[in-house]
């Protein structure tokens, strides 16, 4: 090999979030979404009304922690979900309400489309007594196990191979449940990602793991991260696998749905990469110098909720006048919420000790 | 009473829970078709099946956590670890998710799981197959800590750490495998987790003793018995919780004590016992409390430095000559 | 005297040492492009260049070995976990491999190489991100492990990490990096690992504290002393080697220890130190030796909660009254 | 899905030992060797012969080394790896002598290969201070890291990334050398390969990642516990691969010698996948009943030492006689060795303490 000069040897690649070749090296590129329209997706007025009710949800109560999280109402990390509402919107309506979803820490949105309501979760972010997880748990670990929703889990990868479990549970009781997990490109350079894997497909466990590739890994565009196409990780286990355009809420139920229905009927894993994108930093305290203003808003152009609602009227589905009714009471659902989690106890002091184990009077050690 | 060897307590303990309920599965490196790397989990694949029986690729980390989440929705897995120096390998599975997950969903999730398998050394099989973890899982929040002697506390432990609703750390020996005892053939034997056991009674010195160590101190104990030292042994089996009372008892008898244990010393059992007992029986103590364990170095290969490597009753009676200011 | 933030002491140890000696680098998440998560590595990429500063993948178990087997092959690696909590992952890397590598060839290999990172929790990030881990690496042979509490000892010891040619497991603080403080600009000032410092003097208790507790030491210190009570306080700074001698000595003279830990109790840095005074200075100790530390409980979310959980100058002050019979 | 009875649910594939369809069900399938002569192949006969004697050696010295273990002359674990010799051989002939070689605890035929003469080695299994790790690393440890040889390591998988490491720091200081990691199908499960394949390919490490599939991880067959074709691995991360015949020395060396020929020319990493066979038991205390005795023997009737013998007779390259001078020699040399190992000593009991730091006093915590 010709010697490079010392200065000349380099491992990571440089940045990517530059424009080159006159273009904008994106973080991702989209796949092309799909052309059905609702009904032939079989969506119907109402779900559809549903959906975009969902996602504005979404939006707006994390707009409104993000002013909540400023003002110093909370502490702690805040990973915000704007920008890819339409991953777990199309995914929770593609699934039936007893399939398990599991995520990582950016677990809003996922919790919201699963039944946490905006008052259990605006209350989980300020610490109180009332959040879904009654505290204990703030942004990063949003749950509602009732309702299939495994929570949000912040070592990056650590529940991937739990999602396994899941399902390996479902078929250890042939309950006709399917588990699904999602986590963020980052993850997928995790051995856990490769193990499981593997005991998925050898063990013709009911699980679909779902990438949710918004492009970047903190500061960390996924070419300088991750390999070859993401997606393509699953040819070396054989395990059948799909890219879907995250920014399309139609696109992703599609395709979820087929897959779901797949995975219900054969027992076999499936690797999605679902592309996206997130608006803001990856948490509060990100400058964003890795990516271009113009990436950013190459995105906001065609936003999720955005080409939902173009849709929406567009096919008449509802009025302007609708869509503002909606809209408006999303936005009393959340300030109602701001004030319920403000005006919420905290956890009483005892409940430190609580939750640690199954006993009534456990033993701590002192 | 029937003899057993150590391994076939186990054994019946598993078989027994697996048929008592049939949420209850084994999991691990050759559990099934090889029926298990010494042979723990012999013949459960026959009685049991596939289903419930299962081989896992070397891949502890993943299956760790396949068994957590399994745990999570409803089963109630025992994942075999082939040793517990492999488990390190999982830990951010045990430390980070088995033990946190509940807490962290305010208390929306169970995971009754147990993690077992040989802990420590067995010979010479050299650095990275020779350390004790039982203190390491004991320093986290959210675990119960195992780690027996005796086939009769393997039998009832094991179905008490089955039983439990909460993660379990269950730590067996390589070495002891093969050792036969009495084991109780009481219908369901259980044995409280978290109850220590006096297993020889004395009045000059405690001995705290627990895993392969416990061996060791009954060893010495003879030994010190010839010379007209009595000693008290106490194996507290379980690690955490730690039978305090149990030890602290016998101090304000004895009012000495040394601690035999099979780790390393920074941060071991052995300190964390010693520090408590001069916190709870300070003013019963006539001399230091002394501990034996391994010495801060790796496990060697060589036979000879492995003989002097492993705690030794001879270091036992050394150090019980000193906290009773013999020598 | 330069006054520097506790992260800019840790950067000019690392650029000082990364100007001597070209083997030296650093590898971990957002260290390069992103200046890194908590700005300690701000700048080096601009210095130094690709090929010394390089983002890594969250493969955290992968990038540490890739680390070993650089520094085994002649590097001298600085590993950056964005906390340990993560290097959870990467144990087996560090605990079976780094620490015995050398040892299992008989000494055909070294491996200089520094772990570094923030230690334990800082602020309300939850039960998975908020676990201090130096006395569980203090625990297994083989590891120097530093944990420091102020911008002087920061630099000084940083430079002696890089420079020791074993591995060496170097804790920070998220929440001190901001923190100001005094840095000697001796050139090429160094500090050796293992020694201990007085960092207050007192005859009437000797606290013992590192890390983020030498702070809460230094607070209930001042609390005391209003009411006619000198504390002694020691920063061990690194935790194995323990500065014993140091401690003992100002044992001999308080006769009273409390040890403030930011580790869960059981087999902690507090119960080792405990367990060594009353070992080592039994006679001299007029009350038991005590710790205080977290709880046997993972770390709340919520506020309120994460404030009762985190040991308080209030506790110290408890357990100062305790071992003086003040209360 | 149409539910299935609990007894009828599978996780774990049965096992594949048996005849099914009239033909045994190997762990591996072999590639075709190559067909190339010693001479297209650049070997002249000496390089030949030293292959030969080589080989030889290796089985000899384990085979030896079993009888010493059953004498009880030490315990520990032995792994032999009887039957995988050509794999060893063809690659150390091929590689130039300060390239970096790593392996598993099956790697007593790697440390003879590169160095460690019968004495050091008999010696390390003895555990005495004359061995190649000084007694103190037994079987699974040898090592000579002055030959490039950086040993044998216990924790399956845990060596992985180290050799990633080797090669990160020959790029770093650009001094011309590759590294080679050796590893068992077993391994392939192990998280940390996917952590290293995916960083040696996005940092183009000069590094050969290799899979010595013997078909079985202990009593598991490849096929029940790792899915699809191993070597398929590659596929995912874009990377450089091959599948080679390790029962033929030949073809071994040929190809590893274009693949380290590649890795040094354009620093840019392979997965290669071995296929051989161990002929005796996963240690020494198995029973192997996961595989048939006609598996064995199909194998043992293409055995790499025989096979060149075969070459090497009917190529005339030496005769009968000479081929005896060497088997005799070596013979010897292994006699000698059991000797020298029984005649040294034991490590002194100070040397308990030495080999943990670098300093010459250092500290133990007590
Ligand atoms: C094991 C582990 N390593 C590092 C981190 C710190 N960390 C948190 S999020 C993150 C980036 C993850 O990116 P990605 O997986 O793409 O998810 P996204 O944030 O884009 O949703 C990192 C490095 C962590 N939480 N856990
Ligand atoms: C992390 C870890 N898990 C389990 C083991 C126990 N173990 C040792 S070798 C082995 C089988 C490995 O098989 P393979 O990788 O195919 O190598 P081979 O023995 O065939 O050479 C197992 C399970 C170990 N040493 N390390
Ligand atoms: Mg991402
Ligand atoms: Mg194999």
């Amino acid at each position: 090999m010709a010697k490079k000069k010392a200065d000349d040897v380099q491992f990571a690649p440089k940045g990517v979030g530059e424009i080159k070749d006159g273009a904008v090296q994106k973080g991702v590129d989209l796949p092309p979404a799909t052309k059905k329209k609702h009904k032939d997706l079989g969506l119907s007025a109402d779900k559809l009304k549903a959906m975009y009710e969902q996602m504005y949800l979404q939006r707006r109560f994390e707009e409104r922690a993000m002013q909540q999280y400023q003002k110093g109402k909370f502490g702690g990390f805040l990973h915000l979900y704007i920008g890819q509402e339409a991953v777990s919107t199309g995914t929770v309506f593609a699934l039936n309400d007893d399939d398990d979803i599991i995520t990582a820490y950016r677990d809003h949105g996922w919790g919201l489309c699963r039944g946490i309501s905006a008052n259990e979760g605006m209350a989980e972010l300020f610490g109180k007594a009332t959040g879904c997880s009654r505290g204990k748990g703030g942004s990063m670990h949003f749950a509602k196990v009732d309702h299939h929703f495994w929570g949000g889990y912040g070592i990056v990868g650590g529940h991937i191979p739990i999602a396994g479990g899941l399902a390996f549970a479902n078929k250890y009781n042939q309950n006709d449940r399917i588990s699904t997990c999602f986590f963020g490109d980052g993850a997928v350079d995790q051995g856990a990602l490769h193990e499981t894997m593997n005991m998925a497909q050898l063990w013709k466990l009911p699980v679909i793991l779902v990438v949710e590739n918004n492009g970047y890994s903190m500061g960390t565009a996924a070419k300088r991260h991750t390999v070859a196409e993401i997606v393509d990780r699953a040819k070396g286990y054989a395990m059948k696998s799909a890219v879907i355009n995250g920014m399309d809420v139609f696109s992703v139920y599609e395709k979820m749905k087929e897959i779901a229905n797949d995975v219900r009927e054969n027992s076999e894993p499936w690797f999605v990469e679902i592309r996206t994108y997130r608006y803001r930093g990856h948490s509060m305290s990100d400058p964003q110098q890795y990516r271009s203003k113009q990436e950013l808003e190459d995105y906001q152009k065609i936003d999720p909720i955005q080409r939902l609602k173009t849709y929406i009227l567009e096919h008449k589905v509802l009025s302007e006048e609708q869509i503002k009714e909606i809209d408006d009471k999303v936005e009393q659902e959340i300030l109602d919420a701001v004030e319920f989690a403000d005006n919420s106890d905290f956890p009483k002091e005892e409940e430190l000790y609580e939750d640690m184990f199954e006993e009534d009077n456990p033993y701590f050690h002192v | 009473m029937a003899e057993l060897q150590f391994r076939e307590a186990i054994k019946h303990a598993i078989d027994e829970e697996m048929g008592r309920d049939e949420r209850v599965f084994v999991m691990g490196e050759e559990v099934a078709e090889y029926n298990g790397a010494y042979k723990v989990t012999e013949g459960l694949l026959d009685k049991y099946g596939y289903r419930r029986v299962i081989d896992t690729p070397i891949s502890e980390l993943g299956f760790a956590g396949i068994g957590v989440g399994a745990a999570m929705n409803g089963l109630r897995p025992i994942i075999e670890f082939m040793t517990f120096n492999f488990a390190v390998l999982a830990t951010d599975q045990i430390i980070n998710h088995a033990t946190k997950v509940k807490y962290m969903t305010g208390g929306q999730i169970s995971c009754p799981i147990v993690f077992r398998g040989p802990n420590a050394s067995a010979g010479q099989l050299g650095a990275t197959h020779s350390v004790s973890y039982d203190s390491m899982y004991a320093h986290f929040p959210g675990l119960k800590v195992i780690y027996v002697s005796e086939p009769d506390d393997a039998k009832g432990l094991m179905k008490s750490a089955i039983r439990d609703d909460n993660p379990v750390i269950f730590m067996e020996s390589e070495q002891m495998y093969g050792m036969k005892g009495e084991v109780s053939d009481e219908e369901d034997y259980i044995i409280p987790i978290g109850k220590g056991k006096i297993k020889r009674e004395g009045d000059d010195v405690t001995l705290v003793a627990h895993g392969k160590m416990y061996h060791v101190a009954v060893q010495a104990a003879k030994q010190l018995a010839k010379d007209g030292i009595e000693c008290e042994i106490i194996d507290p089996r379980t690690v955490k919780p730690l039978d305090l009372p149990l030890i602290i008892e016998s101090i304000k008898k004895t009012n000495r004590c040394v601690v035999v244990d099979e780790a390393h010393p920074f941060g071991g059992l052995a300190s964390e016992i010693g520090f408590l007992i001069q916190r709870e029986a300070f003013d019963y103590l006539d001399a230091p409390v002394q501990r034996v364990c391994l010495p801060d170095v790796n496990a060697p290969f060589a036979k000879n430095l492995f003989d002097i490597w492993f705690p030794s009753p001879k270091q036992v009676i050394d150090a019980v000559n000193q906290v009773t200011y013999r020598n």
